[in-house]
């Protein structure tokens, strides 16, 4: 077993975990936390497998604006409630 | 090893799709099958020692042993397409809470 | 002419229809009309897109069964577009996308390319069905169809990862000519049957349709039911013709869960007292038997049963709907006695009504006789008889329903109909009854309209 | 019970692929995917039978030295412009269902931004924007591209947008740049049509393999792309960061 394929084991031990968390996970900011902490892995194992573009894409895309965007619908949802 | 992760990360995002009844977590869970399936795509062309597809002034030959570059390509435009069908969710997310007040698929009567 | 340009106009005036409001419904129209011309001058062979030859580049294919198809869903597209668009201005730049992504779908040789249409139409379909103002079904509708194109997507790379192309006709190619064991196959089939499956409304797999179609109006009705449903009927059979192989038990779970299809239903709308779940329901099963015949190879009469479903489906949506809305319900007994003040648009749903129970002098009949007998000649008496029992079962619903829409209740209510709907009604009318009683024409074509296997035999063998 | 059910037939299920793809002898195991099998082959050596050497080679098939871009603007181009497509009616259909409203207010921030965040954000806009510029215009040459550099000039708007509760962009003029960029990418695949035959083919010279002004038409695609991608996503932020206005 080489360096790499430790390395390789441990991500994917933390990616099912953390997918995991966030699928049962009760609050829903939490579980959107998990989802970007999910995403910044895969952005890891991108960087593992070789695939740089992807990685920049998923960590500009899928890690920033898509928890962003999350967030914000959360937030107005959260505004409306305390009305 | 990256591999069965990617499809057990599928297979949680399915879990996650049949148990869960709230609208923002049932995005979540979509995601995660998203990124489980875009983990799996590039996986499959994965080569041990390969280098990462560009021709740089270090890596300056295409006789060079390469990752494969397709799934690469193919990932870029799902992550795209990804992003899309997410952005669209949140938005009927929205309309569905300013027209029920609940994010909770069991207490919406739509009939 | 090339065909990429069914393509590439539609979308061209997407992008510039959000630049003037007022243009855009006239860009559409003119677009729509503009495309079903551009059809007849496009010459058949394949299309290379970029320059580079097939495996590497995308390539698009037009054949007879790509001609058929384009023709049929682009004139029901211009029909439901030009019925609607005064009353959904907004939608324009939606609908303009929708015809290119059916157009791609319709048209691309290249699997991941019929992925990216598939999620264009889809998204599109999604927004469309906003219209219906019930968002919790729209959402609905966005997950289950994403998890289906995700499943496909899946599939699809399994296959890529086996034989490394994602060319259709390259892909035919390969897996005819590698020794690959049948059962690794069985894994990258099943999950792009199932990612599809969802599109086609097939059983178990349409948890969507009812939310989408018991609430839709004279726009995403026969959208969805009729357009939508004819394109993804086609590309299904253009696949399953060509790419999927089905044999031994694979084959007889696929038969089971298409016939049971059918049975549960007809069987369903027959319990049902609303018009709009009648159709949706009986739309699921006529859906299944056209996947099924393509499954046993019938491709011809597989066609024209779409063909006809969707003339019929168009009028029997465009009718219930209009009526629903201006009654704001779609209760069998609400709507009694709908016809008594609209005879012309009553004998119109009469008719297609019985074209798809399959009745002499409409259209239905003879193609229903026509694959009836193949079945029969395949020795595939089982199905044949569940068949006739759902028809049967069929029967007796719609009849129903027309008694109730022909005979006056106790309320009186007066719809008013357009004349372009009237327009409308009366040319498919015609049509169901002309191609019912002269047949001939229908015997121009069988089923190698698909050219698929004989451009491979030119492409690899010379 | 019925959670523990689903988590069994889903782990179950997962397990049977792993199966099936294990015992699938076509199938290639993780790290030995063997790519002369596949049509990627093609895509390295950009179909010539002589090595592509960076610095040197003059105008191979395909001009971009990152082979993933020569794929996704080259190769598959088509591909991309369906893609294009997708994020285009996505914020179209997002612009519909929350921004349909005739005036739309700022959505306001449950906390005032503080001194170091205004002032941090003007001084990080310039740089954010820069970066997405330069990973856009080196797509051809290096990892990033159109859409990641078209999401960093976006999310540049984003740090405006919350380091000031009042601030909106002009979102009229964003929606003006999205036709016109998104119309000028089919407008080039038609000009390719009519010059070079065939739809979005790459109708200027290659030039040199590693060259900044190389590639023929793929820098000016993914400067299209880009800015149709920052507009859009743009509009998207502006959409979920507003309501409809309450008197």
């Amino acid at each position: 077993m080489t360096f790499i394929d430790i390395v390789m084991l441990v991500v994917s031990i933390l990616l099912l975990v953390i997918a995991f968390l966030a699928v049962s996970e009760k609050k829903l900011i939490k579980s959107v936390i998990f989802l970007s902490a999910l995403s910044m892995l895969s952005v890891v194992s991108f960087v593992l497998m070789k695939a740089p573009d992807v990685a920049l894409t998923e960590a500009v895309i899928g890690s920033g604006l898509v928890t962003s965007l999350f967030v914000f619908t959360l937030l107005s949802i959260k505004k409306e409630e305390a009305k | 090893m990256i591999q069965y992760a990617a499809i057990l990360l599928m297979m949680i995002g399915l879990y996650g799709l049949l148990t869960n009844r709230n609208v923002v977590k049932i995005i979540v869970s979509l995601n995660i099958l998203e990124i489980g399936l875009n983990i799996f795509i590039i996986s499959i062309g994965f080569v041990y020692d390969g280098i990462a597809p560009i021709i740089t002034s270090t890596n300056n030959s295409s006789a060079l042993v390469f990752v494969d570059p397709l799934p690469q390509a193919l990932v870029l435009t799902a992550i795209v397409i990804g992003v899309g069908t997410t952005a669209l969710g949140l938005a009927i997310v929205k309309s569905i809470y300013a027209k029920y007040k609940t994010l909770e698929i069991d207490e919406v009567e739509e009939n | 002419m090339s065909a990429v340009l069914l393509i590439a106009i539609p979308l061209l005036a997407a992008f510039l229809s959000i630049l003037s409001k007022k243009l855009a419904p006239v860009l559409l129209l003119l677009v729509a009309a503009a495309n079903i011309i551009l059809i007849f001058f496009v010459p058949s062979g394949i299309v290379v897109i970029g320059g580079f030859d097939l495996p590497y580049g995308i390539n698009l294919f037009f054949d007879t069964y790509a001609k058929i198809s384009l023709i049929v869903v682009n004139a029901l597209f211009l029909v439901v577009s030009l019925l609607n668009i005064s009353e959904h201005k907004k939608m324009s730049s939606i609908l303009l996308v929708s015809l290119a992504g059916l157009n791609g779908l319709l048209l691309t040789g290249d699997l991941f390319n019929l992925f990216v249409f598939l999620e264009v139409a889809g998204i599109a379909a999604y927004l469309i069905t906003t219209t219906n103002k019930k968002p919790l079904s729209t959402f609905n509708y966005l997950v289950i169809g994403s998890v289906g194109s995700i499943l496909y997507l899946f599939g699809l790379m399994i296959l890529y990862g086996m034989f490394g192309t994602l060319n259709l006709m390259d892909m035919v190619y390969s897996i005819q000519n590698s020794s690959v064991a049948y059962s690794s196959l069985l894994l990258p089939f099943f999950f792009m049957f199932v990612g599809l499956g969802v599109e086609a409304k097939l059983l178990p797999f349409n948890a969507w349709v009812k939310g989408i179609l018991k609430h839709s109006n004279t726009l995403s009705g026969p959208m969805i039911a009729s357009v939508y449903a004819a394109t993804i009927s086609f590309v299904f059979g253009r696949l399953i013709t060509n790419l999927f192989q089905f044999e031994g038990k694979l084959l007889l779970v696929v038969t089971i869960l298409l016939v049971a299809g059918v049975v549960i239903g007809e069987a369903m709308a027959f319990a049902s007292t609303k018009a709009r779940e009648i159709l949706l329901f009986s739309s699921i099963s006529q859906a299944c038997i056209t996947i099924l015949l393509f499954v046993n190879g019938i491709i011809i009469w597989a066609v024209y049963l779409i063909i006809a479903n969707a003339l019929s489906k168009l009028v029997l949506y465009l009718v219930v709907n209009k009526a629903a809305k201006q009654t704001e319900s779609d209760d069998v007994e609400a709507l009694q006695g709908l016809f008594v003040k609209n005879i012309l648009v009553g004998i119109a749903f009469t008719v297609a009504a019985l074209s798809v129970m399959g009745l002499p002098l409409f259209v239905g009949f003879v193609i229903k006789l026509n694959y009836l007998t193949n079945l029969v000649l395949m020795d595939q008496l089982l199905v044949v008889g569940l068949i006739l029992i759902a028809s049967l079962v069929e029967g007796i619903y719609f009849v129903k329903l027309l008694v109730k829409l022909w005979f006056k209740g106790d309320n009186e209510i007066d719809v008013k109909f357009n004349v372009s709907y009237k327009l409308v009604f009366a040319v498919i009318t015609l049509l169901i009854i002309v191609f019912g009683t002269y047949t001939k024409p229908l015997e121009n074509f069988d089923n190698g309209i698909d050219t698929v296997q004989d451009q491979i035999e030119v492409i690899y063998h010379g | 019970m019925k959670k523990l059910l689903a988590f069994i037939a889903v782990i179950g299920l997962g397990v049977l692929i792993i199966l099936a793809l294990d015992t699938n002898y076509q199938f290639p195991a993780f790290g030995y995917a063997y790519l002369p099998d596949r049509v990627s082959e093609h895509y390295i050596t950009k179909g010539s039978d002589v090595d592509i050497i960076f610095g040197q080679t003059l105008n191979p098939e395909s001009g971009p030295a990152n082979i993933v871009t020569s794929i996704v603007v080259d190769y598959r181009s088509f591909d991309t412009l369906g893609e294009v497509t997708v994020l285009f009616i996505s914020a179209l259909g997002v612009s519909l269902l929350l921004g349909s409203a005739v005036t739309q207010k700022r959505l306001e921030l449950e906390f005032k931004p503080n001194f170091m965040l205004r002032v941090g954000s003007r001084a990080l806009f310039g740089i954010i924007i820069m970066t997405g510029v330069y990973v856009t215009l080196h797509g051809h040459l290096t990892p990033g591209g159109g859409f990641p550099g078209g999401t960093m000039i976006a999310s540049a708007m984003l740090l405006l947008y919350l380091a000031d509760d009042q601030f909106r962009a002009k979102i009229k003029s964003f929606k003006v740049l999205e036709g016109v960029a998104g119309s000028f990418y089919v407008i080039i695949g038609l000009v390719g049509l009519v010059v070079g035959t065939y739809f979005l083919s790459n109708f200027l010279d290659n030039g040199v393999v590693g060259d900044l002004l190389s590639s023929g038409i793929i820098p000016i695609v993914y400067i299209l792309i880009g800015l149709k991608v920052g507009s859009e996503i743009s509009g998207i932020i502006d959409n979920f960061l507003t309501e409809e206005e309450t008197k």
